[in-house]
């Protein structure tokens, strides 16, 4: 069997991917899926922990997180159209007027 | 252990309100929309009844999700009171900005929902509920001036970062869960007293849990989002955000730290002695350069999201005590001090410059008064309750022995309050400029402005009755 | 009057108060009927005193009188009470004898003066402070009236206020007399930690205890007497601060008549004369005295001889008496030196008073190279001044020839004297009366040099004054031949001053050994001095009247030394420089603004701007990028993962 | 029987009242508001003469005590604990008498006349209960609240450069108190009964009950000291005071001297030396240092001055510094003349305040190049100003005089040398007072502006006799007030005693 570690550890990797992607990336889509990559990333760890340690909690957050998830797509969805629609792009550093 | 649903009933109405305004929306008149703000500042009410009589209940409900006890009513009649406080101020403003009603009350009622059940709840799978509920319902909020590229972009930040500060959040409450096997407040905190050696994971946990309530906090370093999401938003929600969101992510800090990691103390002491320092420097530093009074309240939030920091790091009876206290305090000048930022800013919030304070002293004396009183209570002057309040926290990191961080918390709060007077010399002493269109204040604004000059002279005066009641909802 | 003499010295305080606070509103004549009889009463009630007091036993002529508690902290006390003694009899008797007569003399030298009311009522508070001064029972209630007449001494210098000189002098004189009067406060301070009293007789009771022999090298009494000293020289202008004086004759001339020549410049004198149980247990601080006494004399009366201001020449003149007086109190010789102070007193206001006709008749000139040939003008001055010359020349009979003929002596024949304060002393008497009668014939002999200055706005010529001034004239001219008979030499009679004056000097050490030293007798030594003083008058006379060009040769001759003593040695220069200029340029330019204003204020100021600077530098990372936000994020919450990786090790 | 322990509150309250009453007179009716404001601060001084007449100057300890609980939860104590002793009791007579004076002066006061009159109620409100105080909170309160309407009195109505003197005064006092409060908060917790009571901790720390380690000791002496020191002003600590003085107005101005200036000498009275007493012997000479160089200093700058407030306000950094040395020489004379020139120099600085303002509001100038031969024009008024020049210098007869004497008297036999550069003030201030007065009022009329000046009017001199009259009586009949203070006095020489015993039989031992 495979150890927990191994699970946790590429969880670990992919938060780590969604975090460097949302500070590397200027594309907003881009940013955003890096967030449900770091979501799921999360999700994966609680999955982890809830078989090993023979629980159900884990994996009912997980749904918990994917609904947050999908409402949060929702929401962030629509800012993103209302920004591609002021700056025609979705370069998220054009939105860059309020600063200092 | 059973589902007992008078428990929630206060968020339970709050949700239907939300609901049921929702349906109301297209069976409203235009030019009537505007009662839906009554029928939401209602709904509070009777949230706030409900609140009122459940006083003095304690234990665990709702599938031991839910801690029913005096911390809890207390912040949730300090939640309900404040967001009344935001309909009070938002109805003229959303006519003034022709802003959609319904929309906006609805969302905020969910974000209070949202604030009561991060008071509240027993469990990190409600604690994160609840934050989503809340965030979710202020990204919407923040951006609700879709024709306004800063609202767009205060909202496109505050989600993008939200949902960025929520990731870590989520991947802390996975380590404490793998860390303690439950997810349930008090369960965590008995397997964590038991055992003798902490595994990494648990700090781990501890650790981004701090960075995701510290994002909403708006604790250093991550505040960052706090300037631009506060000067675009609308004020009320800037409010709101500087307010309710603050006070109920310190709340579920409060008790996550106090009711679930006690034990751990001293490890998460350092981490926010350091950020308390860090954020009472930021804040206060940063906000002296500050010329949009929007941006400058933002920044001073920081600051005294940095005072309460003090008075968490103490962790004692008396910090608990002081904290709640500083919240009503905070709420009292913060929201007042935000309507009338609202009021002066006139349509499109056109005049939000410091500048454009000028001479307003002797032509508009209420709200010069009022703001006046709140920026002085911001900066701790005697006779207001913002100098109580930092008292108690400062009396409280004392007591805890932390006298640097009191000496380095007094020295930041001299420095602050050269950016609240600089508001005062423009209101009293500037020249006089242009007069731009006339200031209208609606009765619901004064009558909210008017409390919040009582209550602060009240919390500064007589800070007995509040203190007793914080004393008595410290006891978890 | 014995018990409630004290009333004299309110009289006056009461004229003032009343010209000073409603004297705008009278008439002239009233505001000078209310001063005058003020000043009048006091003396009659003085002269009441004085004779109730001499019919009294001698041991029993030390009355004291407490009006009440003026300040009072744990032991220090300084009661508001009076002691009438004979030293203080002596002194009140001329301070509002003569005081009363420069009073009436004002009413007419003040007639055209603005602010009439404003000179009498200052006239007035002068008498009350020089009366609370010499009747004091303590050291701090004699500070009172020391640093009160030094206000009057201001107001009335400055009394023609409009004249920046006369504004430049009565600071100089204040600030001057300020700086020995911080001498004479620590002075006091010391006496109080030595004796814990400032009462003069507990004082003088508790020293005669500790010390019943003078003591031997500079100890504490030698430091309290030398600081009593200190402020005597800044009152009674003696090197190094007698500054003050040449240029107090900026005042109206009654008052340089009655302050700076009668009274309140012998205060110094007075109070020596008044510690002399404390002076005379520090042998080392009196030779200071001494030497500081002669070597004053000797300035001023070089300086006076080349001085061209009528005024100026008096000034220096009286410096120089006030030389002598320290000379005689410097050697023991208090008596002599109270002596040398009364009947300097008279003659030396008489020659003011004088002077001050002359100038009134020229029209307020007061250079001598423009006066002469007046005695035919003015009668009664001309010979008023001649006796008033006489006197302080030291021609025999007249007052000032008994005093300082007793200075003299007890200079070279004191235990404390020796021969060189002697002849320096005799030395000066020739110079004096070589100065004082270059004046009388430049002023009334000679040519009538007046005119060409003054041929214009003096249609007729000098006129006397009228008849109520020309009365203190006579009185004073009165005293100053006569008054020298109280006090006669060995070889002439009996000195009855000294006598009088013995119970004042009672707590004195018990004298070393009397062992007179030297090799002549008194009246051998007189006999010098009067041959020095004719000498002096002969060359006056030599010089000014048989032939006038040898002053030029002369002048030019020694042009060097001329100059230096026609620039007064230079010393108000020295002391501009040395002083004024370089603390006023200090306290500017370093003081202010460089510490005040760039250091100090700079730090305050520099604080808040450095907080400005770096609130400019937070804002500047607040970029604006949300991506650059979330790598805040992302970084604390490294830090926090490192700190508890690290930690957990 | 009157109950004599409502008083103080009693003052309290009727200028809150008449506070409210001006907060309801319309503002445009500027002679009813100046009338309510004249009659409050007045009524309020003769309330407080009561206070003199039931003094009782044999108890030593506090008197007229009021001692209600404030707010007492969760652990904190809170009193509103107020009383009297022979050293605030003629501080709080101060106050309400120059109040009024303060409140007549301001007539030429014609803007925003009710806000001004309602910040000086309330000014007296904070500067009473500061000298009142008696629990630690309770004082801080006071002493902070006061700077408010000081602030709006310097930022609203005051001269040119009033914005940047007002927060400048506000910023640089409140950093100063700010540490206070951090020890007195920490003061707290070293007590056992858990309470902010003066007196109570005094106690205790005098008599061992409560125990500081010495660098505790020495950190929260310096944190009341740094406190004091600013308000006093002590050099280096003084360049607020000549930027607010400055530009204040002269109310303004006149309270901020005669006032604001010996809270912090109060403050060392009764907080540094009673409880710290230990500190106090040992920073002693340190403190010294800087009173002489401040008297020095002050003297100096003040006489090259071109501005005649900015020189008065240099001469109260002098003044001042005379009041420290006498306060750091733990002498009964040297700390009862302390206190009794805290009560001249707030008499005649007020007064000359007051007289630079009367001649402002004439030119609306105070740079001595603009006058000149003032005493042509305004003889009365040179007159006055000659009076008030001379009891600042500290002529004798007049009120100066008194307390310095006794200041250097006292320093001197704590410690000759001190006393002796001390004196040289003395010197200084004759030279920068009567070369302004030069300056301003001899000479010709050069200015043609002068010309026409009228002289002082009945108002003011209305204001300048009684200030007179009590230079006077101060200056001649000093034990109307010293008896009073006596008993006080000793006090807090007897606590110093009692710590400094110990140290002069250590000097003695190693001399030997």
């Amino acid at each position: 069997m495979v150890p927990a570690t191994h699970y946790l550890a590429l969880a670990a990797i992919l938060f780590a991917i969604g975090a460097l992607g949302v500070i590397i990336r200027r594309n907003v889509i881009t940013m955003f899926m890096c967030v449900e990559l770091m979501l799921n990333a999360v999700n994966l760890t609680f999955i982890t922990f809830s078989r090993f340690l023979n629980q159900v909690d884990g994996q009912i957050f997980v749904f918990f997180v994917m609904t947050v998830a999908a409402a949060e797509a929702a929401v962030g969805l629509a800012l993103i159209v209302l920004l591609s629609r002021r700056t025609d792009t979705l370069d998220v550093d054009q939105a860059n007027t309020m600063k200092w | 252990m059973d589902i007992n649903y008078t428990a929630v009933l206060p968020e339970i109405i709050l949700s239907l309100f939300g609901i049921l305004i929702m349906i109301l929306i297209p069976f409203t008149p235009k030019a009537r929309q505007s009662a839906l703000g009554f029928v939401a500042l209602f709904g509070m009410v009777l949230a706030l009844i409900c609140v009122t009589a459940q006083c003095g209940a304690t234990g665990l409900v709702f599938f031991g999700m839910i801690f029913q006890d005096y911390f809890g009513q207390f912040c949730k009649i300090l939640f309900l009171f404040a967001s009344a406080a935001i309909v009070l101020v938002s109805i003229n403003y959303l006519e003034r900005e022709k802003l959609p009603y319904g929309e906006f009350f609805s969302l905020l009622l969910f974000a209070t929902v949202g604030m009561l059940l991060m008071a509240t709840s027993a469990d990190l799978i409600m604690t994160f509920l609840g934050l989503e509920v809340l965030s979710i319902s202020t990204y919407v909020l923040a951006g609700f001036k879709e024709g306004e590229m800063k609202s767009t972009e205060s909202a496109l930040k505050y989600f993008l970062l939200g949902a960025f500060s929520s990731g870590f959040l989520l991947y802390g409450i996975a380590f404490v869960y793998g860390a303690a096997g439950s997810t349930k407040y008090l369960k965590i905190a008995q397997v964590i007293e038991a055992s003798e050696n902490y595994p990494l994971t648990l700090f781990l946990g501890l650790g981004l849990m701090v960075v995701g309530f510290g994002f909403k906090a708006s604790l250093a370093p991550f505040h960052v989002w706090t300037p631009d999401v506060y000067e675009g938003a609308p004020v009320p929600i800037t409010a709101h955000l500087a307010v309710g969101s603050k006070a109920a992510a310190f709340v579920a800090l409060v008790r996550v730290l106090y009711q679930v990691l006690p034990e751990l103390s001293q490890h998460w002491q350092a981490i926010l002695w350091v950020s308390a320092v860090l954020t009472m420097a930021i804040g206060n530093i940063a906000a002296l350069a500050q010329t949009n009074i929007k941006r400058m309240l933002a920044y001073s939030s920081i600051a005294h999201a940095g005072y309460l920091l003090v008075g968490l790091t103490a962790h004692n009876r008396l910090g608990t005590q002081s904290i709640l206290f500083y919240l009503v305090a905070y709420a009292l000048m913060t929201l007042g001090a935000f309507a009338v930022v609202q009021v002066i800013g006139r349509e499109g919030e056109k005049y939000i410059g410091i500048d454009d304070y000028s001479d307003l002293g002797y032509r508009y004396p209420f709200l010069s008064i009022a703001l006046s009183v709140f920026l002085i209570s911001l900066a701790g002057i005697p006779a207001t309750g913002g100098f109580m309040g930092k008292l108690f926290l400062f009396a409280a990191a004392m007591q805890s022995e932390m006298y640097w961080l009191v000496v380095i918390a007094v020295i930041a709060s001299a420095i602050g309050i050269y950016y609240y007077l600089r508001v005062i010399v423009f209101m009293y002493m500037g020249e006089s400029k242009d007069e731009g269109t006339p200031i209208i204040v609606p009765t619901p604004v004064r009558i909210v402005i008017a409390i919040m000059v009582v209550g602060t002279f009240y919390l500064g005066i007589f800070p007995g009755t509040f203190l007793h009641l914080a004393s008595k909802a410290v006891s978890f | 009057m014995l018990e409630n003499y004290w009333v004299l010295i309110l009289i006056p305080l009461f004229g003032f108060a009343i010209n000073g606070i409603f004297g705008r509103r009278f008439s002239r004549q009233v505001i000078a009927w209310l001063s005058c009889s003020t000043v009048g009463l006091s003396f009659l009630i003085c002269l009441l005193t004085f004779w109730e007091f001499i019919q009294l036993p001698v041991d029993k002529r030390t009355i004291s009188r407490s009006l009440f508690t003026w300040i009072q902290s744990g032991n220090l006390v300084s009661e508001f009470s009076f002691l009438l003694d004979p030293l203080s009899m002596v002194m009140i008797l001329v301070v509002t004898g003569v005081g009363f007569l420069i009073h009436v003399y004002s009413v007419e030298y003040m007639a055209g003066e603005e602010g009439y009311y404003r000179y009498f009522s200052y006239l007035n508070l002068f008498i009350f402070m020089m009366s609370v001064l010499v009747l004091a029972d303590n050291y701090l209630l004699m500070f009172v009236g020391w640093e009160g007449v030094g206000l009057c001494s201001y107001l009335l210098i400055g009394y023609y206020f409009e004249k920046r000189s006369a504004g430049d002098a009565a600071k100089k004189a204040f600030i001057v007399n300020r700086i020995g009067d911080v001498g004479f406060i620590i002075g006091i301070f010391l006496i109080f930690r030595q004796f814990e009293s400032l009462e003069y007789l507990t004082v003088f009771r508790t020293v005669s205890d500790q010390f019943p022999e003078p003591t031997a090298g500079f100890g504490v009494l030698g430091a309290i007497t030398l600081l009593l000293f200190i402020g005597a020289t800044g009152k009674s202008a003696q090197i190094p601060l007698y500054v003050w004086l040449p240029d107090a004759m900026e005042g109206p001339t009654p008052v340089s008549a009655l302050i700076h020549a009668a009274t309140m410049v012998t205060a110094g004198v007075y109070m020596i004369a008044r510690s002399a149980p404390l002076y005379t247990r520090a042998p080392e601080t009196l030779f200071i005295v001494a030497a500081v006494g002669i070597s004053t004399a000797l300035l001023a009366a070089l300086i006076a001889m080349a001085q061209r201001d009528i005024k100026k020449v008096l000034a220096y003149s009286t410096i120089s008496q006030l030389g002598y007086m320290f000379l005689a109190v410097g050697v023991g010789a208090f008596s002599a030196g109270i002596f040398h102070l009364m009947t300097h007193a008279f003659f030396k206001a008489l020659l003011f008073l004088g002077s001050g006709s002359v100038i009134l008749a020229l029209h307020h000139e007061q250079d001598l190279m423009k006066m002469g040939g007046l005695r035919k003008y003015l009668r009664v001055t001309f010979y008023t001044m001649w006796i008033a010359t006489l006197a302080i020349a030291g021609v025999p009979l007249f007052s000032g020839f008994f005093s300082k003929e007793e200075i003299l002596w007890k200079a070279y024949s004191s235990p404390l004297g020796n021969g060189a304060f002697w002849f320096v002393g005799v030395l000066v008497a020739g110079l004096t009366a070589f100065y004082m009668f270059r004046l009388i014939f430049l002023v009334f002999y000679g040519a009538e040099r007046f005119e060409e200055a003054h041929h214009e706005s003096t249609p007729h010529s000098p006129t006397e004054p009228s008849s109520l001034i020309k009365v203190p004239f006579m009185i004073l001219a009165f005293f100053s031949i006569v008054a020298g008979f109280v006090g006669l030499p060995e070889y002439l009679g009996t000195n009855r001053l000294e006598g009088f004056l013995a119970p004042s000097f009672r707590y004195m050490p018990e004298p070393a050994s009397v062992e007179e030293h030297g090799h002549f007798s008194e009246s051998h030594l007189a006999l010098i001095a009067i041959l020095v003083t004719f000498f002096g008058i002969a060359a006056a006379y030599q010089l000014y009247i048989r032939d006038r060009q040898i002053t030029e040769r002369l002048a030019a001759r020694f042009s060097l030394l001329y100059q230096l003593i026609w620039r007064k040695f230079f010393v108000d220069e020295m002391y501009d420089w040395m002083l004024v200029r370089s603390i006023r340029g200090f306290s500017r330019k370093i003081l202010w603004k460089s510490i005040d204003v760039n250091v100090i204020d700079g730090l305050v100021n520099g604080t808040a701007s450095l907080m400005q600077t770096w609130s400019h530098a937070l804002k500047r990372m607040q970029s604006g990028y949300a991506r650059v936000y979330a790598t805040w994020i992302l970084g604390g919450a490294i830090l926090i993962f490192l700190y508890y990786y690290l930690t957990s090790f | 029987m009157l109950e004599t322990e409502v008083l103080l509150t009693a003052l309290l309250l009727i200028l809150a009242a008449g506070a409210s009453m001006v907060a309801f007179v319309p503002s445009r009716k500027i002679h009813l508001l100046r009338g309510t404001a004249l009659f409050f601060t007045t009524l309020t001084f003769l309330c407080s003469l009561l206070l003199v007449s039931h003094f009782d100057s044999e108890i030593d300890t506090m008197q007229f005590v009021q001692d209600i609980s404030w707010f007492d939860v969760g652990g904190l104590h809170v009193r509103y604990h107020v009383g009297i002793d022979g050293i605030s009791l003629f501080l709080v007579i101060l106050t309400t008498f120059l109040v009024p004076v303060a409140v007549l002066a301001s007539w030429s006061i014609e803007e925003k006349v009710k806000s001004y009159m309602f910040f000086m109620l309330l000014l007296e409100v904070g500067m009473i209960g500061v000298f009142i105080s008696l629990d630690l909170i309770l004082f801080y309160v006071f002493w902070e609240v006061m700077l408010v309407p000081m602030y709006f009195l310097i930022g609203v109505w005051g001269g040119e450069r009033r914005i940047y003197a007002a927060v400048k005064f506000f910023i640089y006092t409140m950093a100063g108190s700010l540490l206070m409060l951090a020890a007195i908060i920490s003061l707290y917790f070293f007590n056992e009964a858990q309470n902010f009571d003066l007196v109570e901790i005094t106690q205790k720390l005098s008599s061992g009950e409560i125990v500081l380690s010495p660098l505790a000791e020495r950190l929260l002496f310096l944190a009341f000291f740094l406190a004091f020191a600013v308000k006093v002003p002590l050099f280096p600590f003084h360049t607020w005071l000549p930027d607010a003085h400055v530009e204040a107005p002269t109310a303004g101005s006149v309270l901020l001297a005669g006032i604001l200036l010996k809270m912090g000498i109060y403050g060392l009275l009764r907080f540094c030396l009673p409880m710290f007493p230990a500190v106090s012997v040992q920073l002693a000479p340190a403190i010294s240092l800087l009173a002489i160089i401040g008297i020095i200093y002050g003297a100096l700058v003040a006489m090259v001055q071109p501005d005649i407030k900015k020189l008065v306000a240099y001469s109260s950094i002098s003044h001042l510094g005379f009041v420290v040395l006498g306060i750091f020489a733990f002498n009964f004379q040297s700390i009862e003349g302390a206190t009794y020139q805290m009560l001249n120099h707030g008499v005649s600085t007020g007064a000359l305040f007051l007289l630079v303002g009367m001649i402002y509001d004439r030119r609306h100038t105070h740079l001595i190049e603009d006058f000149g031969g003032l005493a042509h024009v305004m003889p009365c008024y040179a007159a006055f100003f000659m009076v008030i020049a001379l009891s600042s210098i500290g002529l004798p007869g007049l009120n100066g005089f008194v307390g310095e004497f006794l200041i250097l008297q006292g320093t001197f036999l704590e410690n000759a040398g001190r006393a002796a550069f001390a004196a040289s003030g003395i010197v200084l201030s004759a030279v920068y007072m009567l070369w302004m007065y030069q300056r301003v009022f001899m000479g010709t009329l050069q200015n043609e502006k002068n010309l026409a000046l009228p002289d002082l009017n009945w108002r003011e001199i209305l204001i300048l006799v009684p200030i007179v009259i009590l230079a006077l009586w101060m200056g001649l009949y000093s034990s109307t007030f010293l008896r009073k203070m006596d008993t006080s006095v000793q006090k807090v020489v007897d606590r110093i005693e009692h710590v400094r015993e110990p140290q002069i039989y250590r000097v003695e031992y190693s001399g030997h």
